[in-house]
């Protein structure tokens, strides 16, 4: 029978909730399968309610589940949230000495979480144990993943004797029935979350700079690349707010380095004038917009796919940009590679939109191949010729002019905001403003080759075609699963390229498909407003979801048959 | 050798005796003393009046949004350290629009040189307050008189700036000098120039000025390293103004504090894969 | 022979090309004509060439013509520039004694400007009265208008004799045949620009709090209310930025008061923040955009209509809003008055898009009934029943939820930019949530209902239609005259409400002519874009122009005989 | 006569400890002491630990984007001068998002009392530099070190603001007094408030406060009223950091200098047609 347990480890802020469900989901991944977690919190430091799922597969995951097979309840109001989610034969860690009021339910298993963990902030770490030997994981892998998360010596040993004592607690009084897992490693897989994927993606691809201001769900990419800065050289600038940071970024891009910022829609909105500023100096830059519920502050740590519209549309006046969207964890070190390629060969901002979902989650994946990573830098200008006669703004067949950087030749580089002539300085003319817009606008034709041919995923033709965007894709996928499990013929499209839109690809599902179903976060559906306006028709439903909760794979099949799929 | 020939650009857009012209010869007479070759050079500026400046000189130029010099200008200089930066804006661009920017490269030191042209209204929009305006000018957004203005000197004292000076586009001399001691300043450095603006400031003129301004004295007499000194001085502006070096302070940079930027400029650097390998390995 | 004369008057910055233009404009309106006066300068304030066109018609006037009857050159330049343009018949007035080099070109007159001036910055006041002795304008006439102009006593007299100076010589020297206008008084009417009306629609709508920052072409709306704000009891705030401009007008439409900002596409950016904030916290809030060539700063004193899909999509997240485009001079008092009571009708933010073309251009309007206006403030609680039990997002069938004041009863007054509850208290709770997302987004329902048929003009079956927005409604209509007199069979439409989206009206012309052709002031078209994602449908061409000038009936008539009309 | 239990709101989602409670408490007592009722109180905050406050107690609530809390204050405040508006943000808040607002608010000298929580880093966003963490304090955006900090006391007198004090969250009858004060002062009254972060910042802790903070004296002995004074005064932060009012003035406030708020709250007011019909006429 195939593997798929989800785990629930759920309590208040400051309990450690999400630490021991990251290191459920390590210990998984160390034993060789394959996981997906997720993370839900409110906007506070303390108290209130949280929760870490953690599912494991020994194939293909991308999705959460809604029911629990094993749920670590570190308080009482997680037994009250959670407890109706468990699954048949499911089971529910908590500590009956501290809660005691818990209730008298078959499935609670309690473990004395306090009393073994000596220590009040090690009760989670003894529920880690507790819950891993419910599937009768190898206590000695467990040491390994403890000692290299816990890094220091004392902290790692105190962990690891809290996991133990969970550990036989479960062994010598658990008296159900326990699932033996084997450990199936295979070789090693990474766990990473969206955010960490697209920091990888960044240093792979040579980014050397980056200035932010924090944001949920943005921060952590700047937090990673700050620690990172002195391994590898890049610079991370905590700006006075988002204006500055795109701006600096622009800086940093003109004057020749790989650079990026990234924040989500509030900060996003704050960025909106350097975005054209990017188009107008053709300033390579990479935004990442994590989205969340807006508008304005709206859920800050929940999940909405809610700018697209917004992010193709950013800005005034007519002017190239892409606009990409990873389609899980493992996409987004390749998506960040490819934004910052047709940043600089194109010379325009690529804006990467993510979601708390996508940015937050952890999946298993292969380890990214660096030798398959490809640096596009496009036309550069490095002194040859007379530099005298170096014009920034060239107007060329292809629109892009090659770019030399101030300081590396005598070329002066020269640029403006304002419309300028071929050289970059300010002009009022009508012909050359023409001109230039035209040039810029050229710039469309190449990127437009570089679209691939988006996700598919079922037979070619089917009768329905769910059709999503960004960080769906997997529970999108799943959904197929299950809807053809059923015995309906399903299949789906999954846009990780939205601008330039891949056209072709998406008319083509239109046209076979006898019922088209958007998937969204969001409450009005805006990429089936996109395929409207760039195919002209209508899709037949919108599955949408935008109470800041993760879309599901079976919140989408039931809505997807509801829709009549 | 840099000469003046290397410093020329296109003809100037400004109105005819206006108190740009001073400033735009000064800091060529700086580069040239300097000798800072234009491609060694990079020009930031922003929108208005001041903003047009670098086009008429030579350079590299990023000519950016109104309020908007200082941002690229560091983004630009950490990007390669070899680079002059000078950020150039007017009062409106620095201290209205650029506000906030501002305060932020005084406390964080960036080792760049701002040439804020404050003419004490916003010249290109046609006359409008700016935040330095004198309390209660009167102009087309405040019939009823401005309010108090900014002091750029003191605030860029208490924001944390570590090269604080006044000067004066109506004495070139003075000028060029202040613009080669605030290039040669490692770290932030804030020259104010008093700009008379023809079109539409006629409250505070040439005469104006020369009536009032008086150089700060050098060697001993004055001494611009002392705070709370230099916070009493920058408090004078009535009858006599002071110019030149009114606050000075050796700190470190922004830029000398950050591990990643010792060595060669950022822009020549390359990541390896073998360090691009540890990372990925790490989330194994 | 129906009256059509198109005067220029150019010149360099400074040398009062605009006041000359204006009192001609002004003069001839006096006299009882329609005007239309456009505005040409550079991003300068000396130097340079500046010109103003007014064309004076004794019927409805809505365009400019590019070919020039009377010439007014101030300098050579525009004997250079516009001599080329003079049409058949056409005159040029210039000062050859301070223009040697003139050429030998017959129209040329010379009029020693400076000497009968006396003074150089009177020249332009003699070339006025030259101008208008060509068409034998009734001088005490003149005199009215100076007097009206100059104020001042000795400064009205200095150009009164300035004028009558230029007048005589022209009585006395020109030898060629003035065309003799009578006085057609037949009530009088107001002449003035876009902004203007703007500002008296504002007045007239009972706005009372303004902040925004200088930015070219808005600004003359803020300089407007400021100079009448002690008369009027407006208080009119000039901001540290566009940040605080757009945050403290949602703080005085929270607070009760209608309140409005006005912008470019620049400062627009850097609202998009304050956008949502109004969105979310349901605050009534009017923000003009006075568009010009973009991306940023682009062509600060020129004219485009590059921001239509920017402020529809500008924030992120899903929230109602509605945008307006005056399409003239007298249309925008209406349209204004319109904004304010949709914005305090479904408490949320209406943008009103003009241009600089708009915004700038004179035009000769009936006096503004104030008798009509209606002004609708929505539902308001002003403190009936228990003022405890007050909510102010209550949820309602149809999404609007009475508004109290703060202040102005016990009722307390809670909102938030956090997504909240119905007593606007902060929540992450899903079901509240997605309720108050649905509630906002209701208040759709009702707005539709307040868009009315658009404007068209034409037999309602014709084979091509012109489709338009805002500012170009003048300049299309007459190149629909054009072209019928040419024979062919077009009408045209024009919108003023963009959105909710007039889908039906719309519809209904794309489903009738066998061309479609929108005309827009922009690269890519982008009401196309608009009209295809409302109604699925391509229109058949798309006459744009991006060069910053406006489009001109000549201009959009020959490029419709191109496009095959 | 309002009471303590007019003013009460929400649970707070704090963490225990946190220094918010003693803010929290201190505005409370303030505001029944000045005895006004929560419907003539309007509480505009941004977004952070701080910008909750509002829920936690009673009032008109307006809670603002992060950085904005000033600006809708302000335009609240114009729109009906009869509101006692009170605006709340954190460090972040009001020295880096809102520095721009900040600085040219204390210009203008607006009627509205600041509160600024300063737990001298991002509370809600867990744990970040803020514009007033101390030099080289280490958090996951500054690994190497936090740049300079602003000195909010120093910048605000810099600015012009009339009314400039710090309290400290530990010390809630001292605070309940300054706010009051503030309330109290025509024109723009900033209260800094030292709040430790339980949670976040390890180095300023209630404990380290404690031990540094000291109260001005009043009545004479400490002259708010001198400027120079006051600007030394404020350099102050280390070993010894004071407490209480350390600059005040009289100065007219914007809204005293708008004709046209002279007389009943805008919002209460209405233009008449005939003034409608005046200003149309003008364009015959
Ligand atoms: C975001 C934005 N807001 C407003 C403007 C319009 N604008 C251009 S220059 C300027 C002010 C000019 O004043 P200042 O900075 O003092 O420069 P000066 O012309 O006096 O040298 C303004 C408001 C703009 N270009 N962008
Ligand atoms: C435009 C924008 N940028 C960033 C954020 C994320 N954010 C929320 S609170 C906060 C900082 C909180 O620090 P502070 O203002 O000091 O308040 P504290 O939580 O410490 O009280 C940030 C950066 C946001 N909500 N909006
Ligand atoms: S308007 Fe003023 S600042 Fe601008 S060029 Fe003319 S004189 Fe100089
Ligand atoms: S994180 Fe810090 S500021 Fe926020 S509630 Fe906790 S202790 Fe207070
Ligand atoms: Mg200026
Ligand atoms: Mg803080």
């Amino acid at each position: 029978m195939p593997v798929d347990i989800n785990f629930l480890v759920g309590g208040e802020a400051g309990q450690g909730v999400q630490s021991a469900g990251f290191l459920l989901a390590k210990a998984m991944s160390r034993a060789g399968y394959h996981v997906f977690a997720d993370q839900d919190y409110e906007s506070r430091i303390r108290g209130g309610h949280n929760f870490f799922r953690a599912r494991i597969k020994d194939g293909r995951v991308g999705a959460v589940r809604e029911d629990v097979d094993i749920l670590v309840a570190l308080n009482k109001e997680t037994i009250d949230l959670h407890l109706p989610e468990l699954a048949a034969g499911g089971v529910a860690i908590y500590d009956g000495e501290t809660i005691a009021d818990a209730g008298a339910d078959k499935r609670l298993f309690s473990v004395p979480l306090e009393k073994l963990a000596g220590e009040r902030l090690m009760a989670n770490t003894v529920a880690l144990g507790a819950a891993l030997a419910l599937i009768d994981y190898d206590p000695a892998m467990l040491d390994i993943v403890l000692s290299g998360y816990f890094r220091e010596g004392k902290v790692a040993e105190g962990n690891i004797a809290a996991a133990r004592a969970g550990y036989e607690h479960v062994m010598k009084g658990y008296a159900g029935k326990r699932r033996a897992l084997k450990t199936v490693v295979t070789g090693r897989r990474m766990l990473l979350t969206g955010n960490d994927a697209i920091c990888l993606g960044a240093i792979a691809a040579g980014c050397k700079f980056m200035a932010a201001y924090p944001m949920t769900p943005a921060g952590s990419i700047m937090e990673y690349l700050a620690a990172k800065s002195g391994e590898l050289g890049i610079v991370m600038v905590h700006a006075e707010d988002e204006i500055a940071a795109v701006n600096m970024t622009i800086g940093a891009g003109y004057a020749g380095v790989r650079a990026m910022t990234a924040t989500s829609g509030s900060g996003f909105c704050l960025m909106v004038e350097g975005l054209g500023l990017a188009g107008i100096t053709e300033t390579p830059v990479v935004m990442i917009d994590a989205q969340r519920p807006g508008p304005a502050v709206g859920l800050p740590t929940r999940t909405e796919q809610g700018d697209l519209q917004f992010v193709l549309h950013a800005h005034h006046g007519d002017f190239p940009r892409a606009v990409l969207a990873p389609r899980n964890v493992e996409d987004a070190f390749g998506v960040t590679i490819r934004a910052f390629n047709w940043a600089e060969k194109y010379q325009l901002p690529v804006i990467i939109l993510t979601d708390h979902h996508l940015a937050t989650s952890y999946a298993t994946v292969e380890p990214f191949e660096i030798g398959g990573v490809n640096i596009e830098r496009g036309l550069i200008y490095r002194g040859e010729g007379a530099p005298e006669k170096y014009r920034r703004h060239e107007v060329t067949k292809s629109g892009v002019s090659p770019r030399a950087f101030p300081g590396l030749s005598r070329a002066l580089v020269v640029t403006d905001c304002d419309e300028h002539d071929e050289a970059g300085h300010l002009t009022e003319d009508a012909a050359t403003r023409t001109a230039q817009v035209q040039k810029r606008l050229r710039k469309m034709v190449g990127l437009k080759q570089e679209i691939s041919r988006p996700f598919t995923y079922g037979r070619k033709k089917a009768e329905t075609s769910l059709i999503g965007w960004g960080s769906t894709g997997g529970a999108i996928q799943e959904a197929v699963d299950i809807l053809r499990r059923e015995g309906r013929s399903v299949n789906m499209l999954q846009l990780n390229e939205l601008w330039p839109f891949p056209t072709a690809a998406v008319s083509d599902v239109l046209g076979v498909a006898t019922n088209t179903y958007v998937i969204e976060s969001n409450a009005t559906g805006q990429l089936a407003r996109l395929i409207k306006t760039e195919t002209g028709r209508d899709v037949s439903g919108k599955i949408l979801r935008f109470d800041g909760r993760p879309l599901t794979p079976a919140f989408i099949a039931e809505a997807a048959k509801k829709e009549g799929c | 050798m840099v000469e003046l020939s290397d410093y020329s650009g296109l003809n100037p857009t400004w109105c005819p005796g206006c108190g740009n012209f001073g400033i735009l010869k000064a800091l060529n007479s700086a580069l040239v003393e300097l000798n800072i070759e234009p491609h060694r050079l990079l020009l930031v500026s922003g929108i208005g009046q001041a903003g047009k400046l670098p086009h008429y000189t030579s350079g590299n130029i990023f000519n950016s949004l109104h309020g908007r010099p200082v941002p690229p200008a560091i983004g630009a200089k950490i990007a390669n350290r070899e680079l002059v930066v000078v950020a150039i804006s007017g009062d409106g661009d620095a201290y209205g629009e650029g506000g906030n920017h501002f305060i932020h490269a005084c406390r964080r030191n960036h080792d760049i040189t701002y040439l804020v042209h404050d003419n004490q209204v916003y010249g290109l929009t046609k006359g409008q307050a700016s935040p330095t305006s004198d309390t209660g000018f009167v102009t087309k957004t405040t019939p009823s008189g401005a309010a108090p203005p900014i002091n750029p000197v003191t605030l860029a004292i208490a924001a944390g700036a570590t090269f604080v000076s006044r000067g004066f586009a109506g004495d070139a001399e003075h000028l060029t000098d202040l613009i080669k001691k605030g290039i040669n300043h490692k770290g932030f450095a804030l020259i104010d120039i008093l700009q008379p603006c023809v079109s539409f400031n006629q409250k505070n003129t040439f005469q104006w000025y020369r009536q009032r301004v008086y150089k700060l004295p050098e060697g001993g007499e004055y001494d611009p390293a002392d705070k709370a000194a230099a916070l009493g001085k920058a408090q004078e502006w009535g009858d006599k103004i002071p110019i030149g070096v009114i606050y000075r302070q050796e700190a470190p940079t922004y830029e000398d504090q950050i591990p990643a930027l010792a060595g060669a400029p950022l822009v020549t650097r390359e990541i390896s894969p073998a360090q691009v390998e540890n990372v990925i390995t790490e989330f194994l």
